[in-house]
Formats: structure tokens, C-alpha cells, sequence
């Protein structure tokens, strides 16, 4: 496909811890057209953020390494780009928000040296003009430009994020990637950044890979959703296909059965029995066998493959031919 | 029983700090009828959390009332509070952070009987900690696991176990599940229900998460800078919410329902609990702020039967 | 800001008095009088007795220290009982000799110390990190007058390049600076390298390494700020505790400084004398500790508002 | 009709359950330690050191004699370099310098070991109440112990040995009483950042008494810091007794202590420099091998790191 603007193919990651080799993502394929959001959900250890580094290629040096797998922004091969030619991307092509606004600013740097630090990096301008345009970029976020010589614990938690969403769009990337962008944040103000961070997106026309746990950011944020179960996508699809669809997986039914819902009162949740499987020590077979409620034979021993239908794609036996005649 | 277990006066706990003092609790009025769940929920910084521990007498009240069957605990002494302590006890947060990570499993859910020594034959100890582990669904074999080998689901089971040990009447729940996966989540959310039902326990449920609260609680108390700004039942919240804060927050959250629109989103940010204002601590986030609302004094008035709310637009003097 | 510094300054009053306290308690409780220091062993009873009479040595305890703390506030710190001069005169002449010797030391360890730390973080697990990290370790483990030793025995006794005692000229600071040196060289070199791996760690540095920042950019930029802070501290007690005696290097070195000062006026039992210059150490250690706390405030934002706040303690 | 008491659903303890309380052996938290304390090669080396150290010390006797070897003057032998009869020569006096090191490892460490105890303790004491209880008393203590910080370290000890005499007891209390400030900042700086765990606030809400509080759940916890720091502090106490010595307020000669014997080898040193080697290499080993295993429980107790 030519459309294509942003992909991941078949990328593995492991980690060495000691003597331990932790597989933290599987083989993910991914794909997303420019200015479309894809959002990537999964519980804590689904391997989110670990593909998101490998995209920034800020892997931890010695013990996060890329197995396999190719990823392509644009028509830039990220994984075979020496390490000064990464440089000039991150920030400029592909800029990341990070989870936890209160450790993700230098505490003893102002805010906005720390923005005008991205467009030091990347762009030849005057001093001058990169002053207005952090000063422009500050109150694009809803930050008076005057507060650009304070420091970032003088902000709130809310308003750091918004120091970091300026410092991620300073240089207009193509590729916003967005790491839990809201979790640490109260409700309100989550809907804050939420909002924003949507009105900015469509504005620039940037691709964004939302990273999330919550299924509700997605179906007000995303056009595509991936969800990912121990390092693997299970399925994936259009929000449509995921929130709407008829055949889900069963761990994406599980999911949706374990939230309470505000607009009916549910009175017993439909929760996934059971926990994550050990990464350093995946079952055989499909990852989720182990708790999953519809489990096969097949699936105890052989890994599904996805089973497509239009958009709509799900790694599970039930659907596939060899498993079940019954999809 | 219309008698409430529990019922909270004029309760307040104010903080000193550098610059003046903090209101984290602000003459909260609510009450607790056997048997059900009061949710409590706000944001960050509201005080919810305080309000949970004052209860407990984990945290000194600075003034008012904690009745409980009618007595006062805040006027105990240290005999009658550690004999309280077998009737009120409390679930935490962070699975992590919560068990102490030198005891192991069945140290830590017997650490709360020996304390109080109703149990003292060792035999008799591990029987009922086994049947403590069974019922919050904890295998037998990882009685002498040490917390730092478990996961967090685990973890907050031992929590649970541990708050059990001592047959309580009420049990404070300072968010238990917003630390864990919302899978482990909705197990803990079951497990803390069938309790209820199995047990006739009271819960005082603190979140910030208004679908969990929706989900769990008969009664809701929403709070906003120290203050509890409205109360009702969970049914009477969600379809007829009255403060403007309430009906901020439902607007905020994102439902995982591609037909559900958000609401409008209110502005600005939580101010200082230190020293607040007179006058409505909500005034300058609301858009339906009037001049009186920065003067006046609130009441916590009743507009329809059950329903308590303090918001100038609801008082009876207009 | 210059609130906070007098804040500060005031409460230097009360541990000056404490300091005061515990020293002239240790100094005239304990046995053995001044009056028989001074005339020896062989001096009639009488005349000591009168000697200690005019010292005011016979009153009781607390008529003593409120006397002391009497001619104090009057800037009158008595006279040595030793050279019978005004006990600052002597503090006067020696002080330059410490001082010269603090703060060369303290500027090679800042040279040696830092760099050397900052390098072996970076380059963990490499050579390099492996050679200084073991070599500062070794050095840290030495007793400075050991090495003292050793130098002289090279410097002086067998290559005959540098003077093995004595003041007279910047060729005798050269053993004495680098023995210190070489030691709080290599305990700062370990904290550097700790405190900057933990620095690298941070969220922040990833924040930054995320904007296309070189390595060089990421570590001077971004870490160093945050890794100085408490080898400030650290380097600031050195400091406070050099000026106050580097007393057994000036041994070694014979050097006439403070440390040297120190040993002659608690042997001889000389109360004035040891009171005066253990209340110009301790001043000395506060108003350095300050320059360190301001130093945080300048280098930290988060700690300036703290004291912005009127908040004291760290 | 709704009950209050737990474990109606839940079936009795069987035979089975009973068995697994022996079976799930209990894993000694020190183990744990021990088993990542033997990764670090440099911790090792510092154990074994210590070891031989410790070996020495105590068995100096059964080494070598002490009065006929160590302390008897012996003029006619001085200043014989290293031999296999003298394997690290003889001193000024004729007195076997291996002797004398192998005697004064007994009254370093003993020193060492008694301050580092002494200081450690009052330091626990102290911090666990600052910490724990925080207002007016963690003020009055810490400003107590600022005002001794404000006093040279060395000069406070000088005074002390000076003032009270020169005697080990003397010399025991000075160093003890200079090492306290530290160790209480220590202790009360991780007595602090444990006493605002959940769990202890657990402990409270099951009734917990205070001093109960203190033992079975914060100081076990905040012990990791503290551990390496008395680790640490035995290295420098060793130093802190061989720089008093060498001055002459320290240790009294002719006991064999490794500061006096470096001070006494310092008119010899030109022809004899074995005299000055030996006893600082003596040094040097002892406090490397803290510090070495110290560096290494700090690595082995960082909670960060659980396997």
C-alpha cells in the first residue's frame, strides 16, 4: 500500500536483565496512514511503551534491543539510520509525549529554554524568532507566554503536560507519539488535554500513535485501534470494527467486560480470570490460552495467525480454520 | 435500620503549613447506613484521602464529630480507639507500598489478630488465615510468599485479607483498584461486592474513577477542595447531577461508546486548599458563577429528599 | 532571598552558643588546671593556686562561662595563656598558611574529582570506568598522611625535588595540597560517578535525548545540574573541615597553620586560646554551609522556592 | 440472616493446607542479600580480606607471641629489612614488624568495630525518634547535633583525649561521640522516607503500638542505608584512630597500633621505607575491604534490585 505513512513490521524487542531474557514484544506489525491516529491499548507489560521507544530508538543502550523487525516512517528505514542521523528525526520527524509530566521536565531548566532547546536543535533561526515561536507555542497550549521563564515545578501537573505537548509540536513532527498522555492526570484536566491534543493533531494534520489503557480515550481520540496482550497485537481494526464489531477476541471482550460502564448500572463485572503471563517465560501456543474462557487444544500449542475481514483483523483460533469451524 | 453506622459532624482537619493552613477537610456532613457503600469521589487534592483517615483516627481531626453507633471516637482514648480498631479498618491504595515488605503473607494478615489477641493458639491463627486467604481468593500455598513476589492483584487481595482479619463492621477503601490493570481491577471490584453481600460489611469507597463509584456505591459524596459539594444517591447523581462541579466532571469522562459525546469542558485548574476564600471554592472554574457566589457563605441544603447540594443556584434563600 | 541569608545568619547564634558550650564544658569540667600547664610539675602548689586565681579558674563553672560569654559579646576573647597575646593574633598570623592549603586542595579535587567522575558514569562498564573507579577506591582507602609519607620519601628523600617541611615557598604547598587532594579527589570522583548515573536515569534526560539531543548535550546540559547537587554538599563539608585542621598533614609538613594551633592549645590546656579557635572553625563551617545552601538555590529553582517560602532546613 | 464473621464459604484448613505452612520454607530476607551480595567479585574480595583480617586479630596470639615478638625491645636486631626470619623486617627497637601488624589488626579492628557500634546505636536511637515523631524533639536534637557537626571532628576528639586524658576509653568515647551526628542523619533520613509508607499507616490501623511501629516495621526497612553506612564508617573510624595516633593523641605506644607504628618508623624511613610500607598497605587492606563491602551491600540491599 502507498498510503501508508507510518509502519511497523514484524518487530521483536527483548530485554537482558542479568541472565534473563524478557521477550517484551512479539512480532508486532502496524500501520497507519498520515494524519490518523492509531491508538496502541494494553495493560501494564503488554509491551506499549517498549515499541514506542524502539520507534524513538531510545531502547535502554545494553539492555533493550531490537530482535527483528523494520520500521518505516515516511520512506525513512528508522531501524538502519546511524545514530547522528537519528538524531535529526527525533524531535524534528518523530516527537513523543511522555506518562508522567512530573519527571519528564528538567526540574532546573525553565520551560521555555526547554522548548526553545528543540528548535536549537533543528531549525536555523535567530535567537529572536525562535523566542516569539516558543512564546507562540506556549500559548498554543493555553500557557500565557509570559511564564516562559518559570520553572517546572511552578507548574501543575496539567500544565506540565501541556510544557510537553509544546516541546513535542515545537518543530511540527510528522509522527506525535503519545505515551499515556492523560493517566496522570485528573479527570477534568485530562479532558483539557485530551481536547487539545485533538484540535492541535487536525490542525497540523500529524499522525499521532496513542499509547492508552483506557478504551474510553480511544473511542474519542482514535481512527484505528491495535490491542496488545503480552507483546502481540491480538486485534486490531478500525474503532468501528473494535467498539461496533460483531467477533472481538476474547481477551478485547474481556476488556470490555472489565470496565464499569457509567451510563448503565452494571451490577457484576465480567473480569479476566487470572494475570499477565511471565515475559520471561511465555506459555506455548497463543499467549492468552492461559486465561482465556473459549481455550482450544490448538491453542495450547500452536500461535494463531490473524484471520482478516475488511479492516477488521483478530489473532485468535476461534476464527481461523483451523480452529474453529464454529467463527 | 435507618440508624447510619456511621455519621460524620462538622468534621474538619486543617493542616498547618509555610503558608497558612490548608483545608483538607471542611465541615463534611454524611452518614454511612449499614450494610451499603458511601463513594466518595473528587480529584486530586480534595481531600478525600484525609477525610478517609480522620475517620480512622489515623489523622487527628482539628474539630467536629465522628458518631459511630452513636458514639463519639473521636473522643476515645487510646484503650477504646485500639478496641475501634477491630471494627473500622481500612483497604489502601498502592499494592506496593502497603505490605510491609519484610513480613511475609500469612505474617501480614495475622499481624492485625495478634495485635488485638482474640486469637492466640498458633493452630488456630493459621486455620483462619487460610480461610482469610480462600475467601479474598488467595492460593493456600503462597502463605509464606513475601509480598514483593506477588503481583499487584495479589497484593491488594492481601490487603483485603489483612483489613478482614479482625471481623470488621466498616472498612474504608482509600482507592483500592486505581493502581491495578483494569482486568485485576474489576476482580478486586467483584471480590469487594460479594464481601459486602456475604458479610454485611459497611464501605466508605474513596476514588476519583466515577464509573467505578457508580458501580459500587448506594450513596455518592462528591468533593471539591475540602468541601463535600453534593450527596445523593448513586441513581439520583448520575441522572440528575446538580453542582456544576458534578456535572463538569461527568462531562469530562470519555465513555468507551462511540455514540457518547463528552459535555462541555470547564476550564482552569483546582485552586489552593490553603486559606481558600470565602464564598464558593468552585466560583472561579464555573461558568454560572454570580457576584453573591464569591461573597456568600454556602449551606449544604437538601433540594429534593435525599439530595444535598452547595451550590448558591440550589440554596433556599433564593 | 536576603531574608532567608539573615534568617540563616541568626541561626548561626545559637549553634555558635551550643558549640561554645560543649567545648568550654570539655575544656574546664575535665581534670587537671591551667595554672599547672603553665609553671610544670615542679612549680609550688601556692603559685599555682594564685595562678589560677587571677585566670579565674577557681570560680565555679557557671560563674566561668557567663564570664566568658560576658567579655565575648564585647569582642574580648582573652589572652593565650600560652604567648599571652590576644588569642586572635595568633589565629591571624596562621590562618593564610590553612587557608592557602584549603583552597588549593580544594581546587585540584574539583579538577580531578569531577571530571574524572563524570567521565567514568558516562563511559560505565568501560576501561576507563573500570581503572578510575578502582583507583579512587584504592586512594579513598589510604589515610592522606600515609601518602604524605610516601611522597616524601620519593619527592624529598630520594628524588630531592620538593622541600619535605616548612612554608616558605608555593614548592612546600605542592606534597602537602596533593596528598589531600589525591584523597578528596577520589572520594568526590566515586559520589560524581554515582549520583551522575543515577542523573542519567531520569525521565528528563529521555525527555531530552527525545528532542534529537547529542550524548554531549544530554550529559553537560541536562545531567551535570542535577548530579552536582549533592556533591556540593559533600565538597562543602570537606571544605568546612579542611580550614579547620588539615592537623595531621600540617604535622607531617610541619606547617604552622590552624591544625598545628589546634594540637599546641588543647595540650597546654590553653582554655582561651582553644575556645577562639574553635569558635572562628565553627563560623567558618556555618558560613560556608550557607554558601553551599545559596549555591543550591542558584544551581536548584525548586530549592530557591523553598526559601523564597521562608522554609529553612533542606 | 447476614453474618459477621469470615470463612462461612471457605472450607476448613485440610491436612494439606497444614503441611504447606512447613512446606513453603520461609526465605530469610538475609539470604537474598547474601545471594546477590556473591555476584559483586569486589564485595567478595572485601569479605575475604575482612576474613583474614578477622583471622589475624584473632588468632595473633597463636601467630606470634605478643610480649617477646610485638612489645620486648630488642636493639641488637633494629632495622633488619624483610627476611624469611622477619618477613617484614624489623623496627627501631628490634621488634618484628610483622608481629606488630598482625598485633595491631586486633586493636584497629577492636577499635573500629566498638566505635563504629557505639555511635551506630546512639546514631539509631537518636534518628529513629527525630524521624519518627518529626517536630519539636527531632528540633532539638538536630540542632544539638549540628552544633557538634560545626566542631572539627578531629578537634572535638583532640579535645576530649586532651582534656580526659590519653586513654583507649577516652580515645573509645571521642570517636563515638564525633560519628553520631552522621549516623542520625542517616537513620532519620530513611526512618523518614519509611515512615510514610502505607504499610506502617496499616500497621496503625490495626492498632499497632508505637515503639512496636518502629521495630517490627520501619526499622527493618529503612536498615539497607544504614547498613552501608556503619559499613563505611568502620573504614573511616580505622583511619580517624590511625591519624590520632600518628599524631600521638591516640593510641599509646608501645602498643602495637598501626598509626603509632607509622609514626615511630618516620626517622627511619629513608633507609628502612618497609617501616612505612607495611603498616600503611595494613591500613589501606583494611579499609579498602569495607569499603569494598560496603559498596556492595548497597548494590545487594537496594530494594530496587529484588530478584
Amino acid at each position: 500500500m502507498s498510503d501508508k505513512f507510518f509502519s511497523i513490521e514484524n518487530l521483536s524487542v527483548e530485554y537482558i536483565a542479568d541472565d534473563e531474557v524478557v521477550k517484551a514484544v512479539n512480532g508486532i506489525t502496524l500501520s497507519m496512514k498520515r494524519g490518523e491516529t492509531l491508538g496502541l491499548v494494553g495493560e501494564t507489560g503488554a509491551g506499549k511503551t517498549t515499541s514506542a521507544l524502539a520507534v524513538m530508538r531510545l531502547l535502554p543502550p545494553r539492555t533493550g534491543r531490537v530482535v527483528s523487525g523494520s520500521i518505516t516512517v515516511g520512506d525513512i528505514d528508522i531501524l538502519s539510520l546511524s545514530e547522528p542521523e537519528m538524531r535529526k528525526l527525533r524531535g524534528e520527524l518523530v516527537a513523543m509525549i511522555y506518562q508522567d509530566p512530573m519527571t519528564s521536565l528538567n526540574p532546573v531548566i525553565t520551560v521555555g529554554d526547554q522548548i526553545l532547546e528543540v528548535l536549537e536543535l533543528h531549525k536555523r533561526q535567530s535567537k529572536a524568532a525562535m523566542k516569539a515561536r516558543v512564546a507562540e507555542l506556549l500559548e498554543l497550549v493555553g500557557i500565557s507566554a509570559e511564564r516562559a521563564d518559570e520553572y517546572p515545578h511552578q507548574f501543575s501537573g496539567g500544565m506540565r503536560q501541556r510544557v510537553v505537548i509544546a516541546m513535542a509540536l515545537a518543530c511540527e513532527p510528522e509522527l506525535l507519539i503519545a505515551d499515556e498522555p492523560t493517566t496522570a492526570l485528573d479527570v477534568t484536566i485530562q479532558a483539557q488535554v485530551l481536547q487539545m491534543i485533538r484540535e492541535l493533531k487536525t490542525k497540523l494534520n500529524t499522525s499521532m500513535l496513542l499509547i492508552t489503557h483506557d478504551l474510553g480515550v480511544v473511542a474519542h481520540t482514535c481512527d484505528n485501534v491495535a490491542i496488545m496482550y503480552a507483546g502481540e497485537i491480538v486485534e486490531q481494526g478500525t474503532v468501528a470494527d473494535i467498539f461496533n464489531g460483531k467477533r472481538h477476541h476474547p481477551y478485547t471482550n474481556g476488556l470490555f467486560g472489565s470496565i464499569p460502564r457509567l451510563n448503565k448500572q452494571s451490577k457484576r463485572l465480567n473480569p479476566i480470570e487470572g494475570m499477565l503471563p511471565d515475559p520471561t517465560n511465555l506459555p506455548e501456543g497463543c499467549n492468552f490460552s492461559p486465561r482465556c474462557p473459549s481455550c482450544m487444544e490448538i491453542c495450547k500449542i500452536k500461535s494463531p495467525r490473524f484471520v482478516q475481514s475488511g479492516t477488521h483483523r483478530i489473532a485468535c483460533h476461534l476464527y481461523s480454520s483451523e480452529g474453529g469451524a464454529n467463527a | 435500620m435507618n440508624r447510619p453506622l456511621i455519621q460524620t459532624v462538622n468534621l474538619k482537619k486543617y493542616f498547618n503549613t509555610p503558608r497558612g493552613k490548608l483545608h483538607a477537610v471542611d465541615n463534611i456532613n454524611l452518614s454511612i447506613n449499614r450494610g451499603q457503600t458511601l463513594g466518595v469521589v473528587g480529584e486530586s487534592g480534595c481531600g478525600k484521602s484525609t477525610l478517609g483517615r480522620v475517620l480512622l483516627r489515623l489523622v487527628e481531626a482539628t474539630g467536629g464529630q465522628v458518631l459511630y453507633n452513636g458514639e463519639d471516637i473521636l473522643q476515645y482514648n487510646a484503650k477504646q480507639v485500639k478496641k475501634m480498631r477491630a471494627k473500622m479498618q481500612m483497604i489502601f491504595q498502592d499494592p506496593y507500598a502497603s505490605l510491609n515488605p519484610r513480613m511475609t503473607v500469612s505474617e501480614i494478615i495475622a499481624e492485625p489478630i495478634r495485635i488485638l489477641g482474640t486469637i492466640t493458639d498458633s493452630r488456630e491463627l493459621n486455620r483462619k488465615v487460610f480461610r482469610l486467604m480462600s475467601t479474598v481468593g488467595l492460593a493456600g500455598r503462597l502463605v509464606n510468599a513475601y509480598p514483593h513476589e506477588l503481583d499487584g492483584g495479589r497484593r491488594q487481595r492481601i490487603g483485603v485479607a489483612r483489613a478482614l482479619a479482625v471481623d470488621p463492621e466498616f472498612i474504608v477503601c482509600d482507592e483500592p483498584v486505581s493502581a491495578l490493570d483494569v482486568s485485576i481491577q474489576a476482580q478486586i471490584l467483584n471480590l469487594l461486592m460479594d464481601l459486602q453481600d456475604e458479610m454485611g460489611l459497611t464501605y466508605m469507597f474513596i476514588t476519583h474513577d466515577l464509573s467505578v463509584v457508580r458501580h459500587i456505591s448506594n450513596n455518592i459524596a462528591v468533593m471539591y477542595l475540602g468541601q463535600c459539594v453534593e450527596l445523593c444517591s448513586a441513581e439520583e447523581l448520575f441522572r440528575n447531577p446538580l453542582h456544576p462541579y458534578t456535572r463538569a466532571l461527568l462531562a469530562a469522562i470519555p465513555e468507551p461508546d462511540l455514540n457518547h459525546r463528552m459535555g462541555e469542558i470547564i476550564k482552569g485548574e483546582l485552586t489552593s486548599p490553603i486559606a481558600p476564600p470565602a464564598g464558593c471554592r468552585f466560583a472561579n472554574r464555573c461558568k454560572h458563577c454570580a457576584d453573591e457566589c464569591l461573597r456568600q457563605e454556602l449551606s449544604f441544603s437538601e433540594v429534593t429528599p435525599g439530595h444535598f447540594v452547595m451550590c448558591k443556584r440550589y440554596s433556599d434563600d433564593i | 532571598m536576603y531574608r532567608y541569608v539573615i534568617k540563616r545568619l541568626l541561626l548561626i547564634i545559637p549553634i555558635l552558643l551550643g558549640v561554645i558550650l560543649i567545648v568550654f564544658t570539655i575544656m574546664n569540667v575535665t581534670p587537671g588546671d591551667p595554672g599547672r600547664h603553665m609553671l610544670g610539675m615542679s612549680a609550688p602548689q601556692e603559685a599555682v593556686d594564685a595562678l589560677n586565681e587571677t585566670l579565674g579558674y577557681n570560680d565555679p563553672f557557671p560563674v566561668r562561662l557567663l564570664n566568658y560569654l560576658k567579655n565575648m559579646v564585647r569582642l574580648d576573647f582573652g589572652n593565650s595563656y600560652r604567648t599571652k597575646q590576644p588569642v586572635f593574633d595568633e589565629i591571624i598570623n596562621r590562618f593564610p598558611v590553612t587557608f592557602k592549603l584549603a583552597i588549593g586542595t580544594m581546587i585540584l579535587t574539583i579538577l580531578i574529582g569531577i571530571p574524572l567522575g563524570v567521565l567514568a558514569a558516562v563511559r560505565q562498564y568501560s576501561k576507563l570506568d573500570m581503572i578510575t573507579t578502582f583507583t579512587a577506591l584504592l586512594l579513598a582507602a589510604a589515610p592522606s598522611f600515609w601518602l604524605a609519607l610516601l611522597m616524601i620519601l620519593l619527592f624529598s628523600l630520594y628524588l630531592n625535588i620538593l622541600p619535605p617541611n616548612g612554608i616558605g615557598s608555593f614548592s612546600h604547598y605542592i606534597m602537602p595540597m596533593l596528598t589531600q587532594a589525591v584523597v578528596y579527589a577520589a572520594s568526590t570522583l566515586r559520589m560524581t560517578r554515582t549520583t551522575m548515573l543515577e542523573a542519567i536515569r531520569q525521565d528528563y534526560v529521555r525527555t531530552a535525548r527525545g528532542k534529537g539531543a547529542s550524548e554531549a548535550r544530554v550529559i553537560w546540559r541536562h545531567a551535570i545540574k542535577n548530579a552536582l547537587l549533592p556533591v556540593i554538599t559533600s565538597l562543602g563539608m570537606s571544605f568546612g573541615a579542611m580550614l579547620g585542621g588539615t592537623i595531621v598533614i600540617e604535622q607531617v609538613f610541619s606547617m604552622p597553620g590552624l591544625g598545628s594551633l589546634v594540637i599546641l592549645a588543647i595540650t597546654t590546656k590553653d582554655i582561651p586560646q582553644t575556645m577562639a579557635v574553635t569558635i572562628f572553625l565553627a563560623t567558618l563551617f556555618c558560613m560556608i554551609m550557607l554558601v553551599v545552601d545559596l549555591l543550591y538555590a542558584f544551581i536548584d529553582p525548586r530549592v530557591k522556592t523553598r526559601y523564597l517560602q521562608g522554609r529553612l532546613a533542606r | 440472616m447476614k453474618t459477621n464473621q469470615v470463612g462461612n464459604f471457605a472450607q476448613d484448613l485440610s491436612e494439606y493446607d497444614e503441611q504447606l505452612f512447613k512446606e513453603y520454607k520461609k526465605v530469610n530476607p538475609v539470604v537474598g542479600v547474601w545471594r546477590r551480595l556473591k555476584k559483586s567479585k569486589l564485595a567478595m574480595l572485601g569479605l575475604f580480606f575482612l576474613l583474614v583480617l578477622a583471622f589475624a586479630a584473632i588468632f595473633a596470639d597463636f601467630i606470634c607471641d605478643y610480649e617477646s615478638m610485638a612489645i620486648e625491645l630488642n636493639i641488637a636486631n633494629r632495622l633488619q629489612g624483610p627476611s624469611i626470619e622477619h618477613w617484614f623486617g624489623t623496627d627501631g627497637q628490634g621488634r618484628d614488624l610483622f608481629a606488630r601488624v598482625i598485633h595491631g589488626a586486633r586493636v584497629s579492628l577492636g577499635l573500629g568495630l566498638t566505635c563504629t557500634a557505639l555511635s551506630a546505636l546512639l546514631g539509631l536511637i537518636l534518628g529513629s525518634i527525630c524521624g519518627y515523631f518529626g517536630g519539636v524533639i527531632d528540633n532539638v536534637i538536630m540542632r544539638v547535633l549540628d552544633c557538634v557537626m560545626c566542631i572539627p571532628g578531629v578537634l572535638m576528639a583532640l579535645a576530649l583525649v586532651a582534656a580526659m586524658g590519653q586513654s583507649t576509653a577516652n580515645l573509645i568515647i571521642a570517636l563515638t561521640v564525633s560519628y553520631i551526628p552522621s549516623f542520625t542523619r542517616i537513620v532519620r533520613a530513611s526512618v523518614i522516607s519509611v515512615a510514610g509508607n502505607e504499610y506502617v499507616e496499616a500497621a496503625r490501623a490495626s492498632g499497632l503500638d508505637t515503639p512496636r511501629i518502629i521495630s517490627k516495621y520501619i526499622l527493618p526497612n529503612a536498615a539497607g542505608p544504614v547498613i552501608v553506612e556503619i559499613t563505611m564508617n568502620v573504614a573511616s573510624i580505622i583511619k580517624a584512630v590511625a591519624s590520632l595516633s600518628f599524631i600521638g593523641l591516640g593510641v599509646v605506644p608501645p602498643t602495637p597500633e598501626w598509626g603509632v607504628m607509622l609514626s615511630e618508623s618516620r626517622e627511619f624511613m629513608r633507609y628502612s621505607p618497609y617501616l612505612v610500607i607495611f603498616p600503611g598497605l595494613a591500613i589501606i587492606i583494611t579499609s579498602l575491604a569495607f569499603n569494598l563491602l560496603g559498596d556492595g551491600l548497597r548494590d545487594a540491599l537496594d530494594p530496587r534490585l529484588k530478584d
